[in-house]
Order: C-alpha cells, then sequence, then structure tokens
C-alpha cells in the first residue's frame, strides 16, 4: 500500500505540473483578455489600461505563473477577476454541486449498469437479454446534450413532475435538492451506465467461458452462484477500471448537463470562466479538475488491486 | 485417515450391488458435424481404475467431459448413455445432473492454474465446492472440512492456507487442491483429465500416488485420462486405447503392455522413450575434441534491484562440435533462462560464452546459435506466412536476394521432411509436429553451428515425438551440429544426448556421459529424477496401486 | 503428407485469425444492422446532390415551414431546406470524423510505439496520455477552439485529441503483450534489430483492437461535433453539421417534431457505429 | 393540463395536484426521488401560490422570480452590462425619465439647471437611508460622481461625469454640480448613476455585499445560480415594495429557460429569445411587453481601415442590401423593429423618413456597387458565436450574397468580439447590437463606443461629425429646437456615411406570468420593481 503510493504520487505530481503549465499557456493563448472583457463593450483605452493594471496583468508571463503557482502551493487563491468573490469559495460551492450530481449519477450508473449486465448474461428469455442489450447500445446512441432537453420536455414541461432546471442545497431542503437532481444525474448517467454496462457484461461472458467456471460445473455449483460468486469476481476489477475512466467522463459531461439543467457547479463555473477570461478561476479548477482525475485513478489502481489477489500480492 | 471420510449415509444413496458402477453405452458425441468420438462403451466397477489413453485428436478428453456432460459449446452426446448406477446421466434434465455432479461423479481438469478461481480464496473455492450438496452446514463445520480435505491431499499446513489463493501455490499444490475440490463429497467415481500434464515427473509421480492412495483406501473409482502411457500404466489396472474417437484396444494393463494385440498399440508403445534404452548418439555423429561453446560462471536473477531471484546462479558448459548435450531440470531450474542466455536474448549478470575461442557478442550469436522452441504455436508468428516465417533470418542477415531466399526456403522445407509448398501456407494450418518442423527449418535458415533446442518434443504426442527426434538426428548427421537439447524427461533425454548435464536451482549438479549419468547418478537429485520417471515394464504396472 | 488435427488445448492459444473473425463479427446480426445503418446514413449524405435539388444555404421568407412538396421536410428557423442540410450535414460530419478519427489513431499509434522503444518514453508517454485524458473532453474543446476560433480543422483536432490516448493506450497494452510472446523471441533470436521485430511482428498482431476502438472514436467523433456544436464552437456557418442542425432544432422540438430529423439521423449513424465496434469486439472474441 | 394552471391555484388545480402527487409517487418508488413526495419543486415559486383569488389591485406579499441567461458582473455593477437588472432593486437613482424622456424626482427632490448650463442644483430627499442604516446625504452623490469618474468602474457615462468640475454642498441635502461645460445629456447620467453605499463599494464590485438604498436588501448571490433579495422594510417610498423578495435566477440554456418560464417556476425574464418569445405569445399564461429602450439595436459596422469599405457607395450598398423585415422576423420573431438608425421611436432624434431611410432593395445596392466600380467583393464578417447572433449572421451573409458580396463568417466569443471592439481590430465587416441611443442622442455619440466622435472601432472621423456631435452634446437644453436640428445633422451624417449600419431596433422583451404586474424598466435596463405585485 504505501510502497504502492510512493511508485504512483511523482507520476500523478509530474501530470499535476504539466497541466499546470498547460493550463496556463492555453489560457493566455486564448484571443481576448481579462480587462477588456471586464471593462465593458464602450470602455476608453484608459479605462483598460487601468483595469489591466490592477489584475497585474502587466507583469511578465513567467512571473505571473510562478506568482499563480505560489497561490496554489499556499492555498490562497485570491480574488476572481470577473465572477466576483474568492476563487476559493467559487470553487468551493461549485464543487459541492458538482460533487452531488456526480455522486449521484455515480450511483444512478452502478444501479442501472450492474444489474443489467447480470440479467443480460443470464437471462434465459432471449428476447429480454436482447431487449437490454439494444437499450445500452440506444443509450450510447442519443447525444446526452439531447437527452437532457429531451428529460426536461418530458418530465418538467409535459408531466409537470420535476423542475426544469435549477438547484437546491442538499442540506437546506433535501426533498427539493433531490428532485433537482434526478434529471440531470439521470441525463449524466445514462452514457456511462450503458458503456460500463457493456464492459460488465463482457466481462461476466468472458469469465463464464473460463475453465474454473467449468470446475465449478462439474462441482455442482448452481447456475445463479456460479454466475454471482465465481464469474463476478473476476469480471469486477476490470470493471472497476472503467468506472474509473467513466468518472473522469462524468465531470467533462457536466459542462454540458450543466448548462442545460442550470446547474450551478464546476462545469458552469468553468465555461464562465472561459467565456469572461476569468484566468483565476479557470486555472485552479482545472488544476482541480486534473487533480481529481488523478485522484481517482490512483484510488482505482488500489480498487483493482484490493479486488484482485493476485495484483494484491505482488 | 479413511476415518476423516464420513461416507453420505446408506439411506439417500445406496452403494451399486452390481461390479457396474459406472456404465457408458456406444457413447457419440458430435461437434456440428464432425463427429468426435464414436461407440465408445465401457463399464466400471466401485473401487477399480480405467486409464484412457491416446494421442490429441483421439478424443478421449472428449469422452472424459461427456461422462458429466460437461462438453464445450458446441458438443452434444450423439447417441448412447451414461449410467451411474443405472441412472442414465445423458438423459437426466439440467437440476438433477447438477445434484449428480461433484457429488457422485467429480471431475479433476488437467491445467489447475486456469481451473481454479484467481480471485477467490482456497477456502473459499472448497467451501463453494461444500455447500453445493447436502444441505446447509454451519460456516464453521464446512471451514473444518476444507481444513481436512487439503489435509487429506497433502498440503501442508492446511488449516493456515485456506485463506490463500491459487497463484500462492506451486504447481503441485494446486492440481492437490483440484482433487480436494473434486473430494468435498467423496463422490463414487472420479474422472482426471490429464491430471499430470504440466507437472515436473517428482510432482506427476505425487499427484498419480495420491490418485492411487484415494482409489485404493477409499474404493472411489479413478477414470484417468493421459496422452502418456507410463502415467496410466503405473495408476490403473485397466487401459482404453483410443484414436481418432474410437476405442482401438482394451483390457489389463500387464497384457496390454506385453501383448498388444493392435497395431495402433503397438506402434504406440514403440514410440515411447524407454528409460533403459541406451543412448544413440553415439551412432548418430561423433563429437569434435575442441569445444565449440565453452560457458564459464553464467549466473542471472531477474526481478526488481531490491528482491532479485537468481535463475542461474552459476553455470559452466562445454558443447563439443557435433555433440548433443542433453540439459535436464524442471521447472524453476533455470534451464530457459540458460537457452535464453545462449542465444543471447537477454545479456548475463556474469560469466562468459564463448564460441570457438572468441567471446560470443549478440551479432555472432545470432548467426551460429540458433533456437527451437518447446511451443510450436505461440513460437510461429501467425500474421506471416511459413516461406516468410523461415525467410525472416535470412532477411534479417542479408542473405541473398529474394529469389536465393525462396530457393533456400524451399530447401529448408525439404530438408525438414516438409513440401516446398508449404512456403506459401500459413502456419495455421499445419499440426503441432509440422509447426515444429518449421520451427526447426527457421532455426536452420542462417546455417548456424549450434542448436538449442528447449524442449523441443514436450508439446507433442508421442508418435511425433519420435519423428522430430529422428529429425534432429539426422539433422546432426548431415550438418554436423552441436546441440543443446534441454529436456525434463530424462527417457528422451538419454535416448539423444552424447553427455547429460543436470540443472537444479540454477546450477549443474551433475554431468556425464548419458548412460553413465542414468545407469549410476552420482548426486541424490539426479536419483531422484529418475526415480520419478513412469516406467513402462509390466514388472511396475499398477504399481501405484 | 500428415496433417493431425490440433490438440484442442491448442487452438485457443493458436495465433489470433484475427482477419476472417472480425469478417464473422460482421455478419451476426450486430454486424449486418450496423453495416446497414451506418451505409444508409452514408450513402445518404454521398448522394445529396442527387437527393434534393435544394441548395442547403438557400434562405426563404418562411421560417420553420412544415413539410411540403418544396421543401419535403420543411424549413429551419432561417428558411433554410431542412432536409438538404440534414443531407449536407451527413457529408460534412462523415468527412470530419473520417479524418479525425484515422488522425488520432495514427497519432495514438505511434506514441505507443514510441513507448515501445525505452522505458523513459513508455513513461512520457503514458504521462502524457494521463493529461490528456486528465482534461474533461469538452473543455479540451472549449480552450482550443477558443484558440484557433471556431471552424472546421478545430473540429477535427480536438476530435483527434481526444482519442490518441484512447488508441495509445490500447496499442501500448497489445504490444507489451505481444513482445513477451516467444514468436517475436525467435524473431530476435533469428536476427531481427529491435525495430524490425517491434514493427514487423509485434505490431501487426497488437494492431486489432484497434479496429473496434475505430468504430468506437467514429461514434465518439460525432457527438464530439455535435456537443462542440451544442455550446457554439462547431463548425463555421453557415455549413451545415449534425451537430449544429441538432443544437438549431432543439428548442423547437415539441413545437415543430419535423425538427427531429437531424436527431434521429445522427442517432442511427452513432447506433450504427456503436453496432458495429459491438460486433467487431464479439468477433474477436470468439 | 399543465403544472403552471395546476400550481397557481383555482378549480383545476386539485386534480392536477393529486394526479402529480400519484405520478411523484411512481417515481419515487422507482427511487429516483424518495422524498418528493412532501415538497414539489416542480410547482411554480411559492409567489405565485402566496397570493390567491383574482384581485387586480396592489397585494403585500409573494416572491417574484426573475430568469436570466447571464450572470451579473460584480465588476461591471457601475456600468451598462448584459446583466443590469438588479441596480434598481438595490439602489436609487437621482432622477427617472418618464415615458416622454422628461425627469422625474426620485432620491433628488427637485433640481435647477443654471441658465448658462455650467451648474446643476439638486435638492434630496432627507428620509433616505441606507440599508447599513446610515442616513443618505450629499456627500453620497459627490461620492456617486467621482465614483463614475474613475476609469475602473467602466462607466459608459463616464465622459458625462467627467464634465462635473465641482461640487458645492449646500447642507446635508442640497448640492450643486459645477460642469465644466454645458452638456445636454446631464439626465442621463442622474438616470443611469447608481447611489453607492461609499463604505461598501469595494464590497459591492467583489459581488460580496451591495448596500444601497433601494427597495430591496441583498441577501445572498450563489454565483452562476442566484441572486436573491428581500424586501426593504425601511424603503423611503411609503408602503413599496409590494413584494416579500425578489429571486433572480441565472438559467444560460436558452431551451431550459423556455422550459422554466413555461413551468411558471421563471415568472418574468427578459432573457428569452425573440423566436422563443413568438411561441408563447398566444399563451395567455403569460404577458409580454416590448420596451422602446433600444437596448439592442442591430447594426453592421465596417472597418474603413480596410479599403474595401472605404467607400462609403460600397457601405451604403450593404444597407441596401439587408432584408431587414426577414431578419426581424426570422431572427429575432418579430420583436424589433427595422430601422436605419439607431434612434428608437421614444428619442428626441427619431424621424420616421429616417428610420426607413434603407429598406430591402437589392438592384439598387447592386446599382451602388457598380458605381463604386466594385465588379467582386469578397469580405470577412466577425460575429459572436451564440445561436442568436449566428442566425442574424447567416442572414447577412445570405442577403449580402445576392447582391454579390461574398461574406465569410467569423464566429468569435464575446470577449474577443470585446477586445476587438475596443482594440479596433475588427475585420472589415462585423455584426453586433449597440446601446445607448435609449436616451438622449448625445449620450450615442460621446459614450457609445461604435458612435464614439473621437475613436470608434470603425476608424471613421470626420469634423463634419465631430462637430455635429460636440454642438449637440455641449448645451444644456435636451429638446429644444435648435438641440433637434444639430440631433438631425448626427443623424444625417450617420445614415450618409454608414460606418455603422443599422438594422433594427430590439428593445427589450418581458415575458411575465400573467399574474406579474407593475413591473417597469429604466431606459438603462434596470428593473423597476417599486410598484410591482402578484396577481391572483
Amino acid at each position: 500500500m504505501r510502497t504502492f503510493l510512493f511508485k504512483r504520487l511523482p507520476s500523478g505530481l509530474a501530470v499535476l505540473l504539466a497541466a499546470s503549465f498547460t493550463v496556463f499557456l492555453m489560457l493566455r493563448l486564448i484571443p481576448g483578455d481579462p480587462a477588456t472583457t471586464l471593462a465593458g463593450p464602450d470602455a476608453s483605452p484608459a479605462t483598460v489600461a487601468a483595469i489591466r493594471e490592477r489584475l497585474g496583468l502587466d507583469a511578465p508571463l513567467l512571473s505571473q505563473y510562478l506568482h499563480w503557482l505560489g497561490q496554489v502551493l499556499t492555498g490562497d487563491l485570491g480574488p476572481s477577476y470577473a465572477i466576483g468573490g474568492q476563487v476559493s469559495e467559487l470553487i468551493g460551492d461549485g464543487l459541492a454541486a458538482t460533487f452531488q450530481l456526480t455522486l449521484a449519477a455515480l450511483l444512478l450508473v452502478v444501479l442501472l449498469a450492474v444489474p443489467t449486465a447480470l440479467y443480460a448474461v443470464s437471462a434465459r428469455r432471449r428476447a429480454l437479454a436482447g431487449a437490454l442489450r439494444a437499450l445500452t447500445t440506444g443509450a450510447l446512441a442519443v447525444p446526452p446534450f439531447v437527452t437532457g432537453v429531451l428529460l426536461v420536455l418530458a418530465f418538467a414541461v409535459g408531466l409537470g413532475l420535476l423542475p426544469a432546471g435549477g438547484h437546491a442545497s442538499l442540506f437546506d431542503a433535501p426533498d427539493l435538492a433531490v428532485q433537482y437532481l434526478a434529471l440531470p444525474a439521470l441525463c449524466l448517467a445514462l452514457p456511462s451506465a450503458a458503456i460500463l454496462a457493456r464492459y460488465l457484461q463482457d466481462g461476466l461472458e468472458r469469465a463464464l467461458g473460463e475453465d474454473y467456471v467449468r470446475t465449478a460445473t462439474a462441482l455442482g455449483v448452481p447456475r445463479r452462484r456460479i454466475l454471482w460468486r465465481h464469474a463476478l469476481p473476476n469480471a469486477l476489477p476490470s470493471a472497476v477500471t472503467v468506472l474509473g475512466l467513466q468518472i473522469g467522463q462524468l465531470i467533462a459531461g457536466a459542462v454540458v448537463v450543466e448548462r442545460i439543467f442550470a446547474w450551478p457547479g464546476l462545469g458552469q463555473l468553468i465555461e464562465q470562466g472561459v467565456s469572461r477570461r476569468d484566468y483565476p478561476v479557470v486555472q485552479d479548477l482545472l488544476l482541480l479538475v486534473v487533480a481529481g482525475y488523478v485522484a481517482v485513478q490512483l484510488l482505482t489502481d488500489l480498487l483493482y488491486s484490493w479486488l484482485d489477489p493476485r495484483v494484491r500480492w505482488e | 485417515m479413511t476415518e476423516l471420510i464420513d461416507r453420505p449415509p446408506l439411506a439417500d444413496q445406496p452403494p451399486s450391488p452390481t461390479a457396474e458402477l459406472l456404465r457408458v453405452r456406444e457413447l457419440g458425441v458430435a461437434f456440428g458435424e464432425r463427429v468426435a468420438v464414436r461407440g465408445v462403451d465401457f463399464a466400471l466397477g466401485a473401487g477399480e481404475s480405467l486409464g484412457i489413453v491416446g494421442e490429441s485428436g483421439s478424443g478421449k478428453s472428449t469422452t472424459a467431459l461427456a461422462l458429466l456432460r460437461m462438453l464445450p459449446p458446441g458438443g452434444r452426446i450423439t447417441g448412447g448413455a451414461v449410467e451411474l448406477d443405472g441412472q442414465d446421466l445423458a438423459a437426466l434434465p439440467e437440476e438433477a445432473l447438477r445434484a449428480v455432479r461433484g457429488q457422485r461423479i467429480a471431475m479433476v481438469f488437467q491445467d489447475p492454474m486456469s481451473s481454479l478461481n484467481p480471485v477467490l480464496s482456497v477456502g473459499r473455492q472448497l467451501d463453494e465446492a461444500l455447500r453445493a450438496h447436502g444441505g446447509r452446514r454451519p460456516r464453521a463445520e464446512r471451514a473444518a472440512r476444507a481444513a481436512e480435505l487439503l489435509e487429506l491431499v497433502g498440503v501442508p499446513k492446511a488449516a493456515d492456507r485456506l485463506g490463500d489463493f491459487p497463484h500462492q501455490f506451486s504447481g503441485g499444490q494446486r492440481q492437490r487442491i483440484m482433487i480436494a475440490l473434486a473430494l468435498a463429497h467423496d463422490a463414487q467415481v472420479l474422472v482426471a483429465d490429464e491430471p499430470t500434464t504440466a507437472l515436473d515427473p517428482t510432482v506427476q509421480r505425487q499427484i498419480l500416488r495420491l490418485l492411487a492412495r484415494i482409489n485404493r483406501e477409499r474404493g472411489t473409482a479413478l477414470v484417468v485420462i493421459s496422452h502418456d502411457l507410463g502415467v496410466i500404466a503405473e495408476t490403473c489396472s485397466r487401459l482404453l486405447v483410443m484414436r481418432d474417437g474410437e476405442v482401438v484396444e482394451r483390457g489389463a494393463t500387464a497384457r496390454l503392455l506385453t501383448a498388444p494385440e493392435h497395431a495402433y498399440t503397438r506402434s504406440l508403445l514403440a514410440a515411447v522413450p524407454r528409460l533403459d534404452a541406451p543412448s544413440r548418439a553415439a551412432g548418430n555423429s561423433t563429437p569434435g575434441a575442441e569445444p565449440l561453446l565453452v560457458v564459464r560462471g553464467l549466473a542471472k536473477a531477474y526481478g526488481p534491484r531490491r528482491r532479485r531471484s537468481p535463475a542461474l546462479e552459476s553455470v559452466d558448459l562445454d558443447l563439443h562440435p557435433g555433440e548433443t548435450l542433453g540439459l535436464v531440470g524442471e521447472s524453476g531450474s533455470g534451464k530457459s533462462t540458460l537457452a535464453r542466455a545462449l542465444v543471447g536474448a537477454h545479456a548475463p549478470d556474469a560469466g562468459s560464452i564463448s564460441f570457438a575461442g572468441q567471446p560470443l557478442d549478440g551479432r555472432r550469436a545470432r548467426r551460429e546459435v540458433q533456437m527451437v522452441f518447446q511451443d510450436p504455436y505461440a513460437s510461429l508468428n501467425p500474421r506471416l506466412t511459413v516461406g516468410r516465417i523461415i525467410a525472416e533470418p535470412l532477411i534479417a542477415h542479408k542473405v541473398g536476394d529474394r529469389a536465393q531466399r525462396q530457393a533456400r526456403v524451399a530447401e529448408l522445407l525439404e530438408q525438414v521432411g516438409l513440401e516446398a509448398s508449404a512456403a506459401a501456407r500459413s502456419p495455421r494450418e499445419f499440426s503441432g509436429g509440422q509447426r515444429q518442423r518449421i520451427g526447426i527449418a527457421r532455426a536452420l535458415a542462417p546455417e548456424p553451428s549450434v542448436l538449442v533446442c528447449d524442449e523441443p518434443v514436450s508439446a507433442l504426442d508421442v508418435s511425433i515425438q519420435a519423428q522430430v527426434i529422428d529429425l534432429l538426428a539426422r539433422l546432426q548427421r548431415e550438418l554436423g551440429l552441436a546441440v543443446l537439447f534441454i529436456a525434463h524427461d530424462l527417457a528422451v533425454v538419454r535416448q539423444v544426448s552424447h553427455r547429460i548435464a543436470v540443472l537444479h536451482r540454477g546450477r549443474i549438479v551433475e554431468s556425464g556421459p548419458a548412460d553413465r549419468v542414468v545407469t549410476s547418478p552420482e548426486h541424490p537429485y539426479t536419483a531422484e529424477l529418475l526415480a520419478a520417471v513412469p516406467s513402462l515394464s509390466p514388472a511396475t504396472s499398477g504399481s501405484l496401486l | 503428407m500428415t496433417t493431425i488435427s490440433l490438440p484442442p488445448a491448442a487452438r485457443s492459444r493458436s495465433g489470433n485469425r484475427s482477419r476472417n473473425r472480425y469478417v464473422a463479427g460482421l455478419r451476426t446480426w450486430r454486424g449486418v444492422t450496423g453495416l446497414v445503418l451506418v451505409g444508409t446514413v452514408a450513402l445518404a449524405g454521398l448522394l445529396a446532390p442527387w437527393l434534393t435539388g435544394a441548395d442547403p444555404d438557400a434562405q426563404g421568407p418562411q421560417a420553420l415551414a412544415a413539410p411540403s412538396g418544396a421543401h419535403p421536410l420543411g424549413t429551419d428557423d432561417i428558411g433554410r431546406d431542412l432536409l438538404s442540410r440534414v443531407l449536407h450535414g451527413i457529408l460534412t460530419d462523415l468527412s470530419i470524423i473520417l479524418t479525425a478519427v484515422p488522425a488520432g489513431a495514427l497519432t495514438g499509434a505511434a506514441l505507443a510505439l514510441l513507448a515501445g522503444t525505452s522505458r523513459a518514453a513508455d513513461l512520457v508517454v503514458q504521462r502524457l496520455f494521463d493529461l490528456v485524458l486528465s482534461f474533461p473532453g469538452l473543455i479540451l474543446g472549449l480552450a482550443v477552439t477558443a484558440i484557433l476560433g471556431p471552424g472546421r480543422w478545430p473540429v477535427v483536432i480536438i476530435i483527434a485529441l481526444a482519442e490518441v490516448p484512447y488508441f495509445g493506450r490500447q496499442l501500448r497494452a497489445g504490444v507489451l503483450v505481444q513482445r513477451e510472446r516467444e514468436y517475436a523471441l525467435a524473431a530476435r533470436v533469428g536476427g531481427a534489430g529491435r525495430a524490425r521485430v517491434l514493427l514487423r511482428h509485434v505490431l501487426p498482431n497488437a494492431v486489432d483492437p484497434l479496429v473496434v476502438q475505430g468504430a468506437v472514436a467514429l461514434s465518439a467523433g460525432v457527438f464530439i461535433e455535435g456537443a462542440l456544436s451544442f455550446l457554439g464552437l462547431g463548425v463555421r456557418p453557415p455549413e451545415p453539421t449534425l451537430g449544429s442542425l441538432i443544437s438549431g432544432s432543439v428548442a423547437y422540438l415539441d413545437t415543430h417534431p419535423v425538427l427531429a430529423a437531424p436527431l434521429a439521423v445522427t442517432t442511427a449513424l452513432v447506433l450504427g457505429f456503436t453496432l458495429l465496434a459491438e460486433a467487431l469486439n464479439r468477433g474477436a472474441r470468439t | 393540463m399543465n403544472a403552471f394552471s395546476a400550481g397557481s391555484g383555482g378549480p383545476l388545480s386539485l386534480p392536477a395536484i393529486s394526479r402529480r402527487a400519484l405520478l411523484r409517487g411512481s417515481l419515487a418508488g422507482a427511487g429516483l426521488l424518495a422524498l418528493s413526495a412532501c415538497r414539489s419543486a416542480a410547482d411554480p415559486s411559492p409567489g405565485a401560490d402566496a397570493v390567491s383569488g383574482g384581485a387586480a389591485s396592489p397585494r403585500r406579499g409573494g416572491v417574484l422570480t426573475v430568469g436570466v441567461g447571464v450572470d451579473f458582473t460584480p465588476a461591471l455593477l457601475f456600468a451598462q452590462s448584459a446583466n443590469s437588472l438588479l441596480q434598481r432593486l438595490v439602489f436609487n437613482t437621482l432622477t427617472r425619465y418618464d415615458a416622454q424622456l422628461q425627469p422625474q424626482p426620485e432620491l433628488a427632490k427637485s433640481w435647477e439647471v443654471a441658465a448658462d448650463g455650467l451648474s446643476v442644483t439638486l435638492k434630496l430627499r432627507e428620509d433616505v437611508t441606507f440599508h447599513s442604516g446610515r442616513r443618505f446625504t450629499a456627500d453620497d452623490v459627490v461620492f456617486a460622481v467621482k465614483n463614475l469618474q474613475n476609469p475602473v468602474r467602466s462607466a459608459q457615462l463616464r465622459s458625462t461625469a467627467l464634465t462635473v468640475a465641482d461640487f458645492r454642498k449646500n447642507g446635508d441635502f442640497e448640492l450643486t454640480l459645477v460642469l465644466a461645460h454645458p452638456v445636454s445629456n446631464l439626465f442621463d447620467l442622474f438616470e443611469f448613476m447608481i447611489i453607492p453605499d461609499s463604505q461598501s463599494v469595494e464590497d459591492a464590485v467583489a459581488g460580496t455585499r451591495l448596500v444601497g438604498t433601494g427597495p430591496f436588501t441583498f441577501t445572498d448571490r450563489k454565483p452562476g445560480s442566484s441572486l436573491s433579495f428581500a424586501r426593504n422594510e425601511k424603503y423611503w417610498n411609503p408602503g413599496r415594495p409590494y413584494l416579500d423578495g425578489v429571486e433572480i435566477k441565472v438559467i444560460p440554456q436558452a431551451e431550459t429557460l423556455l422550459s422554466s418560464v413555461r413551468t411558471g417556476q421563471t415568472q418574468l425574464t427578459y432573457a428569452v429569445r425573440g423566436k422563443d418569445v413568438a411561441t408563447l405569445k398566444d399563451d395567455e399564461r403569460f404577458r409580454i411587453t416590448q420596451y422602446d429602450t433600444g437596448a439592442g439595436a442591430f447594426y453592421i459596422g465596417a472597418n474603413l481601415s480596410f479599403p474595401e469599405v472605404q467607400d462609403k457607395r460600397v457601405r451604403q450598398a450593404i444597407a441596401w442590401a439587408i432584408d431587414r423585415d426577414r431578419l426581424v422576423q426570422q431572427a429575432l420573431g418579430g420583436y424589433a423593429t427595422v430601422s436605419s438608425v439607431p434612434w428608437p421611436k421614444s428619442s428626441p432624434a427619431y424621424r420616421e423618413q429616417d428610420a426607413t431611410r434603407y429598406h430591402h432593395d437589392p438592384e439598387k445596392a447592386k446599382a451602388l456597387l457598380r458605381e463604386a466600380g466594385v465588379t467582386s467583393l469578397s469580405l470577412p464578417l466577425a460575429h459572436s458565436s451564440d445561436a442568436g447572433s449566428t442566425a442574424v449572421a447567416q442572414i447577412l451573409q445570405y442577403d449580402l450574397k445576392q447582391v454579390g458580396i461574398e461574406v465569410q463568417l467569423q464566429p468569435v466569443d464575446s470577449p474577443t468580439m470585446q477586445k476587438q471592439l475596443i482594440s479596433q481590430s475588427m475585420p472589415a465587416l462585423w455584426t453586433l447590437s449597440h446601446s445607448f441611443s435609449q436616451a438622449h442622442p448625445a449620450t450615442l455619440a460621446v459614450s457609445a463606443y461604435p458612435f464614439n466622435e473621437a475613436k470608434n472601432t470603425s476608424k471613421f472621423s470626420s469634423p463634419a461629425y465631430t462637430a455635429a456631435v460636440q454642438k449637440a452634446w455641449n448645451r444644456s437644453d435636451a429638446d429644444s429646437p435648435e438641440a433637434k436640428a444639430l440631433y438631425q445633422q448626427v443623424t444625417d451624417l450617420l445614415l450618409d456615411e454608414q460606418f455603422i449600419i443599422d438594422l433594427a431596433i430590439a428593445g427589450l422583451v418581458e415575458v411575465a406570468g400573467a399574474q406579474v404586474r407593475g413591473v417597469t424598466l429604466n431606459k438603462y435596463s434596470y428593473l423597476n420593481l417599486d410598484d410591482a405585485y402578484l396577481a391572483g
């Protein structure tokens, strides 16, 4: 465990550093700059200059970069340019919202995918299994942003069951929060669920073809039990890896989904940040996202080695 | 230890009055259109032991699987019956069949590594086997029983190892665990499909002993399937010889060994190398006086810097031109490492290899020292035609132009006994033996003077083995090759080698003239190896029973 | 000469008879359905000029018109013939993904091979893949288009970039497995140099899974294009793309159902690719 | 049967709710919303329920939910920006224009402009306190003006504020502003300039704390999500406001905003795209009001540093080429008025014949091009990449193609657009919408960058224009005949030069739930809810 971390951490940090540089440069390469954005449509050059100076954008790039790194390391992220407020607070709120969303989505992913896969491989009735497969494939074939709009039309405008968009804190108003959460989470979860289901299904089918399943059969272990106790444990590790990658996809998907459902999460914040050239917000946010990804990868690898003794004991 | 096993109460399972516990009638199996087994017919009494022997494709394994109706996808029983106590398993509904499997008739499979669930602890797997039948028993009781079973099959410190996973056991122990699983409900019939293939001779012997003991002490009827007559001869009282899905000859083991009636049986027996037969190498070629290949203090270790595990401690070898040096060793003895070092596939940590006086550098090695691999399937690139495969070394060494290379390839194919037309085909279209010939042709392409053969015949049927060995002998005669013949089967090694070196834990523990090493071994390990070799002499038939 | 049928144990190990197995995969109902779907959509796109006389960019007075003889699918919000736009949109999308995905695949493969050359290279390449993967795809899109400005090439670049690590990782894994195979060692022993072994022996055997990945990537490409158009970062107007058509029509889906046409086409196309991927995948497994 | 009427009370509501509860129950069964049985987030916001019965008379109570597409930018608090709704909620201005552009008292009870127009004396209300409890005095006005003079505030009317050279206080509630020269748009400044609390102004531009004298107090902000306001119990205007509070929700996705309006979760918005409004206008559940505050005047700008467009005949040809009616119908859903001048009808500078000077006449356009000796012309056109602007740009592109002008669209996101605008780095053509024509004509020419006489994106400058603008600006009378004559000069110049080719004036379109009453906007699109209430 410790050695595992020792082995993996350096590469993770390397990725982070590379990311920080990429992000910083990327932002500077984007045309348009915070000063003019802040200055408003009818600003005079004087205004722009004054703002640029106030934001410290007149300093040389390298020193800006180092200054930012300093901020990140000291944990004091400073104020945002355009969105307003402290970056740390902005990110804090956004993170909370996105976390709720992705977590709910993740839950849905697992709840949808695992039974589907298990049923699809075990189903005696071919038709139903086929239908399930078709369903998973179908879920992959509709672009998420359309799913979102359709869900809104169906559940909000049509049935008036769920809100069209918006957000309530899980702590202040859990009952409302759940309703606000339902549609975006579902929209976000569907594609990932389909993918996970397919991988898990493949894994199970592969496992069911293995010699050890033959052994279990020869020992008279019931079919269901073979599926659950013998095949599933073998299919899980790789499924976990896929799930890990999917978490990354979920965060990516959040950009669109949060926009459709007016969900005040990181995706929204990033889009706002980019569209207003709010350098600090975007920089810190992307770095955070990358860090999150690295962490998730570490976690999945840990989980993997925990699920698969062959890796565990090495 | 028989007391440990509680036989199921008479009520729910009356022991069969007849001698015919298992009766197979006119069994037929087909995969799609292809008939795999035809009219197999035999009876097995309680406590009896039956061996089914045959070469690959003879349908012996299919027969075994058919007994539990566990044919791979596409396979189906086309006719006949498998009666266990008069109950026809071939006709039983799935659920009823499940109740029989593992409880009254159990099976031990060939490859214990893949046949055990890698992510479940051995304890769990035994538990699974136990709870599969005979109602719910308290967890503690099942655990105790699992420990008993491991003990019974001779896994040391059984109780402590229940939590361990298959990959933490040695090959032999895994096979023991497989057997323990099969014994979980003290089945009346135990079917063992190639139970000892891919195991070292010494281990193989232990496993066979175990099976025999179970058969003897517990009266469990035993069906052993194997391609190795020796294995079966020592464990089974009766024998069934199969070929192309049919039984060609049956009878008591001793009789079959002494007076085989069917020609195929005879050829089979003839093909099996005998340990007592003297080396034929001398008649083949006479080694030169000056050593061609000299190895001194060769050492190689693997693994991360901190915990390196040595594969070769320190090896000294001399190989003379025209000589065949047999290198004997069990898995983990470092023989493959040695072979790879000799062909320059990886650099040794220490020691020297010199060829004809000069140190052997990689470039030179790739011309002068070539290799024949154990696995005739994995060692041929499936994407290339036979022609390309053989031509590759020529291209690599920039020998001749296209036309010349083609001519050479044809010549080489002829040399190894294949038609020149084979060049255009894909290796997939060839049988194991033929593929091994292709491998040899490739090795000969750059006209090497040393041929390193790593277990060249261990993956082949005996009859094919003989052919390949003859081929190697002929090539040595014609080309004056020096051959390093690596194998675990002492009988084969003695037959082909001038000298024999015994490799144990990365060291040569003994070396000398082939016959001397076999007849009067100096090192105890050598003696152990020799003792493990199953013999076909009628005297020892069924000796383990 | 005597040919003895291979022992069953060996059959599984015998080299991957890839080509025909993929063909077999395509013969399953999945494969056929996939081929039909993709084929139909692609054909419709290719035959666009013949299937409709209408200029996809020609604007007319009546916007959001209902289907009629002149406009089989009606018109969009600024009075352009929807059918013609859908058909030409297919063409644009195909041209985009068919340039982007191969580009991504080749880059990924090249990097994977580079990784195969040395430990250090392997480390760098892997981190590189991590870096790309760690950026949520759309964020990448946001940045790239913000830098290059919207247009066809940025879209191509984004799709390719997003696919590089997937192809790369897959091939790398394959290479690691294949180069431990005995035939690779045999080639070394036969005198072939590292590069030759890697390119001539290992690569051809490791490249198969990329076929499946390719099908997956194509469907992903369609989505990425769509999402980019949705965020207003897609191909330059007025050139129609499926994505821009969809995002242009979502607002009217409930009032003008016929505007779901682009969505239907996109779904068909993606469904086709997905089915193909599944078919090939299963083919490779059996 | 729909969510809206279900939630909004009335006889239909009972079955509707029970049905919804039932459906929701089944969903809860599906495990999606285990908790949802008790409350529904899909119901129209409490405001709608707060009042019952059909009374049309003003009534207290309720929270109004306002939907916006863009979050408010704290740094632009003192400028007119994409979201200026909250300015007049939290703050007050000195005066406010009525429909006839006549200033009406607000924090300034009365005022007097000196005959020479070089000073103005304001009498301030004495019963006004800031939300912080501090009393409002003349110093706060002084601060407000100085605040606007600070370039960092990027206030569009900075130039006007800068004409205030000195302050003469006469007690706490009387103040004289001394001007450097007469200005005709002084009351634009008063309409525009919100009076902030000097002590918390930095917090204000950071978006953390907004302290003003307005009808509502700022309670909470979730960046990118929502702004919350509560009734200011101590508001100087007795009995006002009626509402208990206001909730501004940011819904960036147009479709979602539309849906939330349909479901009644958003009761008031100005962010619905014109063509979406078209889908609502026949629905009695909504009241749609057009504001003539020309907040968005769509135009094509020409960058005269490109030779292709230096000949004004080419620019006029473009003006003739565009089918403004189609543009309004298709891209703006009919919610705009075609116009070749920047002025809305309410402006003193507006004249029917000017507004209709240019109309769709391809032949005329071609003729002009021939005159100018242009055979083939290919020009880039920048536009911002959002859906609406893209539609506009495509229409322009097509119309110009018809007269033989090939146009390559250059979609850029708004920050880039803005940079190009301010740094004069626009391509030969661009399309955008400008503001500041709604109030005093002179304000446009001195404050709206595209028209700025001194320095504009078109790099257009002519002594005549400068002279006309300066004259129109440097005088104290806003709508005397002389003034009007000067405006006419400006208008004629604009119409002749066409460096800014005006296409249509799209005032803000207000979409409000039927029960929302008494809402107004000021000339700078500050939302005024003093008299707003929720009827049954």
